[in-house]
């Protein structure tokens, strides 16, 4: 399915994307962010790293369905 | 006007404290951020802090309406900078009015513990020599991921 | 200037504020206590504080000192009124800055808590239909003298 | 010996006095207070009342000496 997918901050500067749109068979954030880290070199598992599905925050767990968009948060720092 | 607010504008804080004002409140507790000249040893000279929008509005009037009614107080405001900041620039304000005291330093507090650790918002260190870096949030690295429902470690 | 203050003028939040901005901080803590309209049920008009100067600048100097070392804040004043207060008039604003917000949380709310019990002052209200009424502390009278060295309940 | 005594708010309300000098032979300023109490219709055992003696905090059974200025507080209600 096709899912697009958004990296912010930290995580845009590693792979130099902000926004692109993959064929994955991903069943979960957690899978796809998998597939980035072996496409982008330098993308690492941070802990508290967060992740949205469709301007929502998500489980890394939750389902994806085609055509929803993903952000990936490096630990965020507000304040 | 919202009771969360992102501004890439400095912030007005005596316009910010008049609609807290309330003649039945006797307490007013007000959190400002700062932009400190150092971080973990290095010399700060300036940052910046990138915010998704969309979400960090949601969440972040999530958090203060949770705020409102976990201690009761009568009012509550928040609004946090994008973009560019200089040393001493109100990175992000926080207050809460109420008719006691207890509960506005409670909600404050409640408020901008909140705001650090669940809003989709970075910050980017630039330093004295010549460096930058986008800055974890100190107490998330320690403590694991604490956030609830809305974060978990990305798995192995 | 001093760290705690007596003012019978209207207080300039502004110029307070700016007392305690410090670069190496990035936390900033204001407590503002505002004149209510209420109190126990009864409509306040207007109030009034006696202050007995010179005991109070010595105790609230010391309350301040004490929550500098206590909570290892860089920096803590605290302004209290004295006179006639319309409503909404800011009667008391107590400010701490420090390097992180923890400690000014803790060192604001512990100068407000031991201000309203160990200053030697006294608020009379005054109510819509005529009557006026000296104050008491509600903890105080609550959780009877709880002042350390400085109180103690008058013997019978 | 001669003491000085200073009535505060609700106190000087009660009392119609501000200060006043006595001749007194309380040893400390409990048994003073007593005396007033006697002297002035009204004026109680307020819970939580303090002392205070020469501009100093006081503990209800200090020591007075001659010439010591005596400060009567009743509840305090700051901020």
């Amino acid at each position: 399915m096709k899912i697009c997918v958004r990296f912010f901050a930290a995580f845009r500067e590693i792979t130099g994307v902000e926004t692109e749109v993959v064929e994955t068979t991903a069943a979960s954030p957690a899978g796809l962010f998998e597939e980035c880290t072996r496409r982008y070199a330098g993308l690492q598992n941070y802990s508290s790293s967060m992740v949205a599905i469709n301007d929502e925050m998500a489980q890394w767990d939750s389902m994806l369905s085609e055509g929803d968009e993903v952000l990936f948060f490096p630990p965020v720092a507000g304040g | 006007m919202n009771a969360f607010e992102i501004s890439s504008q400095m912030i007005d804080l005596e316009a910010f404290r008049r609609r807290l004002l309330n003649r039945s409140c006797g307490a007013y507790v007000q959190f400002d951020g700062w932009v400190r000249d150092h971080n973990e040893g290095r010399q700060v000279l300036r940052l910046e802090y990138e915010v998704y929008e969309p979400l960090a509005l949601k969440e972040g009037s999530r958090i203060i309406a949770e705020a409102k009614q976990r201690f009761g107080v009568s009012n509550a405001c928040a609004i946090h900078r994008s973009g560019l900041l200089e040393l001493s620039d109100v990175a992000v304000v926080v207050g809460v009015s109420s008719p006691h005291r207890g509960e506005a330093f409670d909600a404050c507090r409640y408020i901008i513990d909140q705001a650090k650790i669940r809003l989709p918002i970075w910050k980017k260190e630039y330093y004295a020599n010549g460096n930058e870096e986008w800055v974890n949030c100190q107490r998330c690295s320690e403590a694991g991921h604490e956030h609830g429902a809305v974060s978990a470690r990305v798995p192995r």
